[in-house]
């Protein structure tokens, strides 16, 4: 609970600093001027998404790896945290979007690929609300590993299909003024994303927990013998 | 392997015994192809330009439907079950079902694609017929292994006819793309020489998801705690 | 990509950031919600 | 009891399993030994068949420890599973089979040359030679129960495991299962059965397991293991 609590003071703190300075501090940019400021909130969403996909991932091996319980409460926490975020991130490329290239919607390869993405992992959830208790952990697990598989197809096949779109700008080439709110909002998302990881595991345990009705107490045998 | 062949060899039976369900299979990819044309309006040169993403989509579309089938008699008397007991190995019934699964799809590969050719005026030669119909097998492949895992799982709910899609559907992404496209190239000429890229795509999901569904089926099949 | 700078743009800045800001705070609200649920469910099985 | 684990062919200590809130078997202790048979006695919902499927390795323990002829029914499964036959309520048929083909795949999924060419006899002994080419489909439930019984015949298991084998039988039926089950038992078959059939279970088996509510409350032993009634 207290790790819990300080990782998401720590991170909304960063988040406030990092916002602060990406809107009023760091200069606007040479050519899309302020419309740049929402990289400030759109990259370090896209990189905490893909890392707490990530983390799923690894979490869904150890579930089946291991068949213990726990490491299911932190897929679901990772996964649904992760979920929220790519869901955001739809949204502010989109208004990105239409700030720079006038239309809501490109059929831009990160963008489509983070639609697919979402669906996929929106999937995982869906079937594990369908699922049964005793199959729950295990099908969440194989649907994680498919669904993660898959993200780096998609990506390559969308970037074949059309490869028009701007190449991906390294931190070292830009400002060092608009280098460190987006550094400062990247480790704040992620601390408060980790916080919401596990209060949501948490939550998922305490489900567990709750389904689980205590052993009965044992009854006396009675032995009879006709030999 | 011997294993996967008699298993194979009873889902095949088993299809042909109930042919009238396959051939549903067939009719309704039919009438997919003939929807999209006259969702598309009877331009006849739109429809061409059209005909690779027609054939997928009447493809995918299918395709939900035959694996909810294969997995339909495996319930029934919960056929499934008598399989894991005996000692057959959760990849070697994988490999049946999703081989069973890829060759009922590519079997549908003549009829529609056949249909599209007369619907569409298209003039192609035996060898682009042929492109066609590998295309259409890789993209059936592709569909299979992930469709039979999930199709496995989606069988024990009450929700399947929804399920299968919405998983299926976003996970195969790469391989309507990448059939499409290669179908394009095939239909109207490789003047880039990309037609190799495309099918590669296709092969590495092939591959990919024909390993990582193998080693997962266990899971989706076996009850856990 | 166009030439030029593209001018004004804040009113694209601040609906994405007050989105952002409105998702997380929402999402953060539904964790606490759920976790106290579950705390109040446990306190009356037990 | 480790000890013994060995040599029984089902040993289990403190089993149980849950469905969620519920608990459908708890503090199971059992020891089968060898060429015994086991009836299990019970209303229903006491539990037989949660215990007939984790036997099987179908289902997976909540806590305790089961062992089935010496292997752990957690990392063992396979090996369970190639001595064990179960005839339960879902008699895994494919309707569009024929019985014979039924029989021949069964045979193959199993790999031993021996099964294949017991095919006909099998069929031949629970009388369904002359329907052999028909397919499951058409068969009455009787019918469909024989073609179950067959084919757990033909995985020649240590240990057979039935949920209700006199259940949608005839009279002829009933009595072929009890020569049936008689004659396993007699070559050393370990046999465990849930049946509602008071009469024909007592005569068939040496012991019985009285469970209630998941839980055994009575053990009852009818007569010395090996010896005829």
């Amino acid at each position: 609970m207290n790790v819990r609590r300080s990782l998401a003071i720590a991170g909304l703190l960063l988040l406030v600093v990092g916002t602060y300075m990406g809107l009023f501090v760091a200069p606007p940019e040479r050519h899309m001027g302020e419309v740049q400021r929402i990289m400030y909130v759109h990259v370090p969403s896209a990189w905490n998404a893909m890392l707490l996909y990530t983390f799923a991932f690894g979490f869904a091996i150890a579930s089946l790896w291991s068949g213990k319980p726990e490491w299911d409460d932190r897929l679901v926490g990772a996964v649904e945290v992760a979920v929220v975020l790519n869901a955001l991130l739809l949204v502010q490329g989109s208004i990105w979007g239409r700030a720079t290239w006038g239309v809501w919607w490109d059929w831009d390869v990160r963008l489509t690929t983070s639609l697919v993405m979402l669906l996929l992992f929106a999937g995982v959830l869906t079937l594990r609300r369908m699922a049964s208790a005793e199959r729950r952990a295990q099908w969440s697990a194989v649907a994680t590993i498919v669904a993660f598989v898959d993200v780096p197809l998609v990506y390559y096949c969308v970037r074949w299909w059309r490869s028009l779109h701007q190449i991906q700008s390294s931190p070292e080439t830009v400002d060092p003024a608009m280098v460190i709110p987006l550094r400062l909002n990247a480790i704040g998302i992620l601390l408060l994303g980790v916080a919401w990881l596990m209060a949501r595991a948490a939550i998922e345990k305490a489900r567990r927990r709750r389904d689980e009705a205590p052993l009965p107490s044992r009854v006396i045998v009675k032995e009879t013998a006709h030999a | 392997m011997r294993v996967v062949w008699s298993i194979l060899a009873k889902d095949l039976l088993l299809e042909w015994r109930e042919r009238a369900r396959t051939l549903s299979v067939v009719l309704f990819a039919v009438v997919t192809l003939l929807l999209f044309s006259f969702a598309l309006g009877p331009d006849v040169e739109a429809l061409r330009a059209g005909t690779p993403g027609f054939l997928v989509l009447a493809l995918l579309l299918s395709s939900t439907l035959a694996l909810n089938e294969s997995f339909r008699i495996e319930r029934e008397d919960r056929a499934l079950e008598g399989l894991l007991m005996r000692p057959v190995g959760s990849m070697a019934m994988f490999y049946a079902k999703a081989l069973a699964n890829a060759l009922l799809l590519t079997l549908l590969a003549p009829v529609v694609v056949g249909l599209a050719v007369v619907l569409y005026s298209l003039e192609v030669g035996p060898p682009a017929l042929a492109g066609l119909v590998g295309c259409w097998a890789l993209g059936a492949a592709g569909l299979a292994a992930p469709g039979t895992l999930y199709a496995a799982m989606t069988s024990r709910l009450k929700t399947q006819d929804v399920a299968l899609p919405i998983l299926l559907f976003p996970l195969v992404v790469p391989v309507l793309l990448g059939s499409v496209k290669a179908m394009d190239l095939v239909l109207f000429g490789d003047a880039m020489n990309q037609l190799q890229s495309w099918v590669s795509l296709l092969l590495a999901f092939d591959v990919i998801y024909w390993a990582v569904c193998g080693v997962l089926f266990r899971y989706a099949v076996e009850e856990g705690e | 990509m166009p030439e030029g700078v593209i001018v004004g743009g804040w009113s694209y800045v601040i609906a994405a950031y007050s989105i952002t800001a409105i998702v997380l705070v929402a999402y953060a609200w539904s964790i606490h919600r759920r976790g106290r649920d579950e705390r109040g469910k446990r306190g009356r099985h037990e | 009891m480790g000890a013994h684990a060995r040599e029984s062919a089902v040993h289990a200590s403190g089993l149980g399993r849950r469905f969620g809130r519920y608990w459908a078997l708890a503090h199971v202790d059992l020891e089968v030994p060898y060429g015994t048979s086991v009836w299990l006695r019970g209303s229903n919902g006491a539990g037989k068949t949660t215990l007939l499927r984790l036997v099987a390795s179908l289902s997976t323990p909540s806590c305790g420890e089961l062992a089935v002829g010496g292997h752990d029914v957690y990392r063992q499964r396979a090996a369970i599973r190639r001595s064990v036959s179960l005839v339960s309520h879902a008699l895994y048929l494919y309707a569009g089979l024929t019985a014979r083909e039924t029989l021949a795949m069964w045979a193959q999924l199993g790999g031993t040359a021996a099964a294949a060419r017991d095919v006909e006899r099998r069929l031949d002994e629970v009388g369904l030679a002359a329907a052999a080419d028909r397919r499951v489909g058409e068969f009455s439930a009787g019918m469909r129960k024989r073609l179950a019984l067959a084919r757990a015949l033909l995985e020649a298991p240590r240990i057979l495991l039935l949920d209700e084998p006199f259940s949608s039988l005839d009279r002829a039926g009933c009595e072929l299962v009890e020569a049936w089950v008689r004659r396993f038992a007699e070559t050393g078959g370990t046999v465990l059965m849930a049946s509602h059939d008071h009469e024909r279970s007592r005569a068939l088996c040496e012991r019985v397991i009285d469970l209630e509510d998941g839980q055994i409350v009575g053990r009852e032993t009818l007569r010395a293991t090996g010896d005829p009634s």
